[in-house]
């Protein structure tokens, strides 16, 4: 296998598998930007890439191949919706953000499968018919060497998703909202005492939090698994939460983050038919990512401050 | 108005009661609205959880690894760390365990106890891990501990593979003399699965109420926990502490890996995905309000809970995965027990 | 939906009941737990017992379930109960110590007790008619194999496939991969990537849901024009290639079948307990899907040719390594 | 319309769970004064001004500005309606700049974009008509308390707030600071602003305010005008007894040494040396205080001494025994006592009882533990005496620490410190923040251990409560002692001008 081939192939699988990463990495960032910690974003995932194989399903016939994309805005309504619950439990109701990200990440895998069973009356959907297609981009492909590296067997969602992240940026860091949302999560009391409605604004970004994490989800369900069962997301929200750290709560860091998370895995999966690779355990590569995660942490990451009021539930009048 | 005075400590231990019957109704309305019969449903659900000798058993046993669970995640949470890491920690036991048990060739009156340490060593020092990277360089240890869930996940998958393989993704059994099984308990409780770690559970209970609340250790800890400024300018060693705590909550979770290794399954699988118990933790050290007693009876509802499941699927037919939202729910209403907490206050203020 | 209408009501019945325990994968997972589930139905059916009564399944969703789901069959005083899939193994083991007056069976393992029924199948002659195939259509004469976990089962698909291959071409290149999960269609869909990418034209899959992404990866190159195929396992997965029509064919392994026959001679008193019943060509239990829509005529004709030097016993189809090692050496003659 | 008063509070009260914070009281400010609001602590100021404020609402009373009745709703209104508060605990974003935190809220934008541009301008011209002289572009956290003071002043200003309240100003700042805070207050009110100033420093009162109100556990005592009163009159007025100011004391009569410190040189966190090759003694019997102006390496000093910071060269010897760069603990043992400047972060675990809280550096120690297990009977016995003997107002001694008011929180720790019986006692910024009774009661104390024979070193940046307490004065200035006086001799000008760097003691001699 060519030099070029192999590169194609692994810049492929990277971002094939760092998509879905990268939404909810983005996701990761606005909330926990405005001061809300979201290790809910699994369970967001989850109920994402539910709504994303349903809506698929039930309107294929009628949509066709807009079904999958279609589902995309769906999943990212409904899952904003149920972030709610967590900003309910973790903003109104003052709980340990940690804890009601968990209950979050219970529910969702409790409600979708419950929610299948009753509709389908199985434990897990058929595949959908209509799939997020990895393409060769016009023109761009045919572009010598670089075109089949970076623009051939991508689907569309990936460029989407790198798009967005310059996007987040600059609305976090060149807006009023984003200023806002940055103040929230610094120093909530400041921002309350220059008439900023801090819980307006927590509510706010879990909400779009929800909206990122479920198009990763149905991301990931329409363009991955083909299908949903309570396995389809198993720690890919987990994995965006490490990625949205590793970048340092910034929505270009988690970009990169999410990115090198996607090679490491495609590295792991594909070392074997690699052959300078061969030797290597896949154990090895399966881990790095997790590996370097943490190194980063103690090594780059280790200053790079959370926001100051992250998982400090607000209260009017109390320091 | 009537005069209603309630201590904290009386709040303390109401907030968990009603949060479980206010997750419990929630559970008969989704099963309402779906078109179950919650009558049936929990009907069944009591019968799997106490119906039968038997069934009280596996309700036991299965709170086994969720009491030590819930016993590392409170541990780490009463010194000011959040543990997140049980999974791993109790895989990683779990294997030791496993592999001590089968290895060594002792009589059981060392092969048990060493067995059990060696869980116990393995899970504290995954979790030494992210103690010194907090105390040393203030890393995070909620994200730390969640990467090493996974490594933990992909080395136990490949080391049974390459060191323990007997086939079928299973490790090999471990030695008769390291088993926790009972037959004495099995026969009492219609044959089920009970075994010795039902002990070893309660003992850990006790253990970790006396280290954090009776012991000049726990103290130090817990002052480190809620202000390691004022614990240093005590003269306290801050990083060694917090190194210390989590590895303490480590050594409970990986025992808690060793009841499953040592008493319900005598080895390993080669897992693709956790086991879930982890996270279960978290749950139940929260009903249990951090607090050894409260962790007991958490895991005994939740456990119960659990192994009842495919009972009120059987005779039900309402999804076991119902069980998930119902603990959800529980989790939300303790975790938002603010306004409860307040709402009660609030009268026993009244009354005075 | 299965709401639970029969909850509750006692109305007396057959007499005959009969129980099977899936593993995680679920009597939906496309595989030989819904195999199995359809045998039993339509066993069921036959008979004409009633669902959730008579016969019915209950599914694990931890391995620390398998026990008890057996057990309440057992209780139940289920006459007969199936473990599906080797990883019940242990637990079938002990519940049939612990109520030695039912029955019980497993598929994909054997256990010699007097109260177990063994139900194991031949893949690897399967897999050989379906690696035959696999070398009649590849044009890069390169083909590439996707197991689950490295377990001896999964290997007897992999020599089998192999040994087919070479049959008919020994030049044949044969890349063999396992994703070290049945459940990661993510890694399924990368590694079949790597492999189309390096040359391979025909996959044969033996990786449960892993293998949805092998489908998923040949689709999309598919769509984009390069023709690519996928043999499939376990079921006739013909519909998992559509629309685009990628799967070549499929290894069935016919679960359904064995667990109807068993069930049914133990229901008429043919069969007791302590057997171990294997599932090969012969018994039908293994074979090539009934679509045959993209296999060439010739591919056919060389299938029924080797089916018959398979049962006549002039090929004995390797089923592990070193089985496989020996037969290519024979090859070389 | 024509009105008397821009504010006028009638009848406010506030009620906390379990405690009435404000009982009806009623405050008037007249356009352009300086209206002085006192109190002891937790007497209700800042909660009044939170209500003013829009922070808190009121269970009763109205509020008038200019005369119109309001319903101030939250700080939006308050602002919309030209009131701008500078608060005790600075409200400021650290990681952001001065112009981030001053437009937040209500930010200028072009095409959806922040303008920083423009407003950084706005800001700067602000700022020199103010005499503020603030750097717009400047990060909060590498400017001085002084200036992010500036800055929060500047955030009411640039809201066009026509009535300013300042909650404890100058609690946080240097002795030069202040005198810089009372110009820029006068400029202010000269520009036709109307100012309400908490503070506890009655000569402050005296000199900047033109009236004052004062507060007794959340009730209003009246109102009096400067002009017509002096601090005794104040005080007495706000705790409802004679204070006495001057802390009357006996000579000192110093014996051998105890702490000495030769050629110190220690690095801040930065890794700058920030005590250069420093000398000093401190002899049992006597209260050394340290004079300087904040950041001229007293912090890097106390932790030197403390253990809680590394010595780079030099000696630390107490009693004659060389404890440098021992580990804090072993120092604590060997007969050392430290009252830390921020009682909330390093005085005491907030959340343990006030009885935990006292065995913070003994609990290993018997009688309070034995074997490693803790004797909670020993320790709450001994808490309870503490309690009494030092006053400290608490429910019980189970109450947590959180829940004492900041002068009984300091008390508590001072009980614990002075009863371990320490050769040396480190006092550092022992009265921060607290009221003249609360000060007259620590001052006390510090005695009682010099007049018992032990060293007492006093670290503070109020140049009265130094000369009023201490026997000698070391000032220190850029790391190095400059020169050490007799507390009798000197006055705060001598003090100022050594702070400053200056060398002219002689001089001032010559002119006294
Ligand atoms: N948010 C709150 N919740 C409950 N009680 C409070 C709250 N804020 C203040 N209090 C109580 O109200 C009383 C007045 O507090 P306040 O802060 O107004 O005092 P203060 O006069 O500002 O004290 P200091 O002079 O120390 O600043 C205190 O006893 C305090 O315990
Ligand atoms: N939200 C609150 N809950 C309980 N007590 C409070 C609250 N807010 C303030 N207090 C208490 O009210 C008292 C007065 O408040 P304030 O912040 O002025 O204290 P303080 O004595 O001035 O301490 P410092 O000035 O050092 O902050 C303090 O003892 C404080 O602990
Ligand atoms: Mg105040
Ligand atoms: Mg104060």
């Amino acid at each position: 296998m060519s030099f070029l081939e192999l590169l194609a192939i692994i810049v492929s699988g990277t971002l094939y598998t760092a998509t879905p990463l990268i939404f909810t990495a983005l996701g990761g960032v606005f909330s926990e930007r405005s001061g809300v910690v979201n290790i809910a974003l699994e369970g967001l995932m989850l109920f994402g890439a539910f709504i994303g194989i349903v809506t698929t399903l039930l309107m294929g016939d009628t949509w066709g191949m807009a079904a999958p994309w279609v589902s995309l805005i769906v999943a990212a309504i409904a899952s904003g919706l149920f972030a709610l619950l967590h900003g309910v439990a973790s903003i109104t109701l003052k709980a340990d953000q940690t804890v009601s990200g968990v209950a979050i990440n219970f529910l969702a895998l409790g409600l979708t499968v419950f929610a299948i069973k009753k509709i389908f009356g199985k434990g897990q959907t058929d595949f959908i018919q209509f799939r997020i297609e990895k393409v060769d981009v016009p023109i761009l492909s045919d572009i010598p060497i670089i075109g089949r590296i970076f623009f051939s067997d991508v689907p569309y969602t990936s460029y989407i998703a790198i798009i967005l992240a310059f996007v987040v940026w600059y609305m976090i860091y060149k807006t009023p909202f984003g200023l806002r949302l940055r103040a929230v999560g610094e120093h909530p009391m400041a921002a309350d005492t220059m008439g900023i409605n801090v819980y307006k604004m927590r509510y706010i970004a879990v909400c779009i939090s929800g909206m990122f994490a479920g198009v990763g989800g149905a991301v990931f369900a329409t363009s991955i698994s083909g299908n949903f069962s309570g396995g389809t997301i198993t720690g890919q929200g987990f994995l965006a939460l490490a990625a949205m750290i590793f970048g340092k709560w910034h929505p270009i860091g988690a970009l990169g983050a999410a990115l090198f998370f996607g090679f490491a895995q495609s590295l792991a999966i594909t070392g074997g038919t690699i052959p300078f690779l061969r030797g290597v355990p896949s154990v090895i590569l399966t881990i790095l990512p997790y590996v370097f995660t943490i190194l980063a942490l103690v090594g780059f990451v280790g200053r790079a401050e959370a926001p100051k009021a992250l998982g400090v539930p607000y209260e009017k009048g109390k320091r | 108005m009537p005069k209603i005075t309630l201590s904290p400590r009386m709040i303390g231990v109401l907030v968990p009661i009603v949060s479980a019957v206010f997750g419990l109704l929630v559970g008969a309305i989704v099963m309402m609205v779906s078109g179950y019969d919650p009558i049936a449903g929990y009907g069944a659900l009591w019968e799997g959880m106490v119906g039968t000798p038997r069934a009280f058993g596996e309700t036991l046993r299965t709170m086994i690894p969720l009491v030590l669970a819930g016993l590392s995640v409170a541990f780490a949470f009463r010194t000011g760390l959040f543990n997140i890491g049980v999974e791993g920690q109790l895989l990683v036991g779990w294997f030791a365990s496993v592999w001590a048990g089968y290895a060594l060739h002792l009589p059981s009156v060392l092969h048990i106890p060493l067995s059990i340490l060696g869980a116990a060593i393995a899970g504290g020092i995954w979790g030494v891990i992210p103690g010194f990277l907090k105390g040393k360089f203030k890393v995070n240890e909620v994200i730390v501990t969640i990467m090493l869930n996974y490594v933990a996940l992909y080395l136990t998958y490949d080391f049974i593979k390459r060191f323990l393989d007997a086939g079928n993704e299973k490790s090999y059994d471990i030695q008769e003399t390291a088993s926790l099984a009972s037959t004495m308990l099995s026969n009492i409780t219609g044959g089920s699965r009970l075994h010795w770690g039902i002990v070893v559970a309660l003992i850990m209970a006790v253990l970790m109420w006396f280290l954090i609340d009776r012991t000049a250790l726990g103290y130090e800890l817990k002052a480190v926990g809620f202000n390691t400024h004022a614990s240093q300018y005590a003269g306290m060693k801050v990083s060694r502490n917090i190194v210390l705590s989590m590895s303490i909550a480590g050594a409970f979770a990986g025992i808690g890996g060793a009841m499953e290794g040592l008493g319900t399954f005598q080895n390993m699988t080669a897992m693709s995905s956790f086991t879930g118990i982890g996270f279960d933790g978290i749950a139940v050290a929260l009903l249990g309000g951090n607090n050894a007693f409260g962790i007991l009876l958490a895991a005994l509802l939740f456990g119960g809970l659990k192994s009842a499941a495919p009972q009120m699927n059987f005779t039900a037919n309402v999804p076991s995965e119902l069980i998930n939202v119902i603990i959800a729910f529980i989790i939300f209403f303790v975790a938002s027990s603010y306004v409860l907490r307040w709402l009660l206050s609030r009268l026993s203020k009244e009354g005075k | 939906g299965n709401a639970n209408k029969e909850a509750g009501d006692t109305k007396k019945t057959s007499g005959f009941k009969v129980g099977m325990v899936t593993d995680v994968g679920g009597v939906d997972d496309k595989s030989f737990n819904q195999s199995a589930w359809e045998g039993l139905t339509e066993f069921g059916k036959k008979n004409s017992l009633k669902e959730n009564e008579d016969y019915r399944y209950l599914q694990s969703t931890r391995d620390s379930e398998y026990e008890p789901n057996l057990t309440k069959f057992a209780e139940g005083n289920y006459n007969l109960t199936f473990g599906i899939g080797y990883l019940m193994q242990e637990a079938v083991e002990k519940v049939a110590d612990q109520f030695p007056n039912n029955q019980f069976a497993i598929v994909d393992s054997v256990i010699d007790k007097k109260n177990v029924t063994s139900i194991t199948f031949k893949e690897n002659e399967g897999s050989f008619l379906v690696g035959v195939v696999a070398a009649l259509t590849t044009k890069s004469n390169k083909v590439g194999f996707i197991g689950g976990t490295k377990s001896p089962l999964i290997q007897k698909f992999e020599y089998g496939f192999k040994a087919g291959v070479k049959a008919v071409n020994p030049n044949i290149e044969v890349v063999a991969e396992y994703a070290e999960a049945f459940d990661k269609p993510e890694k399924g869909s990368v590694l079949a990537s790597a492999m189309y990418g390096q040359g391979v034209d025909v996959i044969y899959h033996a990786s449960g849901a892993t293998g949805n992404g092998v489908f998923t990866e040949a689709k999309n190159r598919a769509k984009k024009g390069t023709k690519v195929w996928v043999i499939g396992v376990d079921r006739d997965q013909h519909q998992e290639g559509m629309p685009e029509n990628v799967t070549l064919t499929s290894m069935v392994k016919r679960v359904d079948v064995a667990v109807a026959e068993v069930a049914q001679e133990m229901k008429d008193g043919k069969l007791e307990g302590g057997k171990t019943l294997e599932f090969g060509l012969k018994e039908e239990g293994v074979g090539i899907a009934p679509t045959k829509d993209n296999v060439s005529q010739d591919a056919q004709a060389k299938v029924e040719e080797f089916t018959k030097k398979i049962l006549n016993g002039e090929i004995k189809v390797p089923a592990t390594e070193e089985e496989y090692k020996a037969y290519e050496a024979a090859l070389k003659k | 319309m024509s009105y008397e008063y821009v504010i006028e509070m009638n009848g406010i009260t506030k009620i906390f769970p379990g405690i009435v914070a404000n009982d009806n009281i009623t405050l008037q400010v007249k356009k352009g004064e300086i209206h002085a609001l006192l109190g002891e602590n937790g007497a209700g100021k800042s909660t009044l001004m939170n209500v003013l404020f829009g922070l808190y609402q009121p269970e009763e009373g109205e509020i008038r500005v200019k005369g119109k009745p309001v319903k101030i709703t939250s700080p939006n209104v308050a602002n919309d309606l030209g009131i701008g508060m500078v608060h005790q605990h600075f409200m400021l974003v650290h990681n952001f700049t001065v112009t981030e935190n001053i437009i937040l809220g209500n930010e200028p934008t072009k095409g959806g974009k922040i303008n920083i541009a423009d407003a950084a301008l706005e800001i700067k011209k602000l700022s020199e008509q103010y005499g503020l002289a603030v750097d717009p572009y400047a990060k909060i956290e590498d400017i001085s308390v002084g200036m992010q003071q500036r800055v929060e002043i500047l955030k009411t200003l640039y809201r066009g707030a026509e009535i300013l309240i300042f909650d404890e100003p100058t609690a946080v700042l240097t002795p030069q600071e202040i005198h810089e805070l009372i110009a820029i207050m006068k400029r202010l009110v000269h520009e036709g602003k109307s100012i309400v100033l908490i503070t506890h420093k009655l000569k402050e009162i005296m000199e900047v305010s033109n009236r004052c109100t004062i507060i007794r556990k959340g009730k209003g005592i009246g109102t009096v005008t400067i002009a017509e009163t002096n601090e005794d009159k104040l005080a007495e007025l706000m705790v409802g007894r004679q204070v006495s100011f001057k802390t009357e004391k006996s000579d000192a009569k110093p014996r051998q040494d105890v702490l000495s410190i030769r050629n110190l040189t220690v690095h801040d966190t930065r890794g700058l040396s920030a005590v250069k090759g420093l000398d000093l003694t401190v002899r049992a019997g006597e209260v050394m205080g340290i004079a300087g102006i904040e950041g001229n390496g007293q912090s890097e000093l106390i932790e030197a001494i403390t253990g809680l910071r590394k010595v780079e060269s030099g000696s630390i010897t107490l009693s004659g025994k060389e404890i440098t760069n021992w580990p804090t603990r072993r120092i604590t043992e060997e007969g050392v006592g430290h009252i830390p400047q921020d009682r909330h972060k390093h005085g005491l675990v907030l959340d343990f009882s006030i009885g935990d809280n006292m065995v913070l550096q003994t609990y290993y120690k018997l009688p309070f533990s034995k074997g490693g297990i803790l004797n909670f009977n020993k320790v709450y016995e001994k808490a309870k005496m503490l309690i009494q003997q030092f006053d400290v107002r608490t429910p019980s001694e189970y109450t947590p620490a959180r829940a004492l008011s900041g002068g009984n929180q300091q008390k508590a720790i001072i009980a614990r410190e002075v009863d371990r019986n320490p050769e040396l006692l480190i006092a550092a910024q022992p009265t921060r923040g607290l009221d003249v009774g609360a000060i007259e009661f620590i001052h006390k104390k510090l005695i009682e251990q010099r007049d018992k024979g032990k060293a007492v070193l006093l670290i503070s940046l109020e140049l009265d409560e130094v000369i009023n307490v201490s026997d000698r004065i070391a000032v220190i200035y850029e790391g190095q002692i400059v020169d050490i006086v007799d507390a009798k001799q000197t006055d705060e000008q001598e003090l100022g001008l050594l702070m400053a760097g200056g060398k002219q003691r002689e001089k001032v001699k010559e002119d006294a």
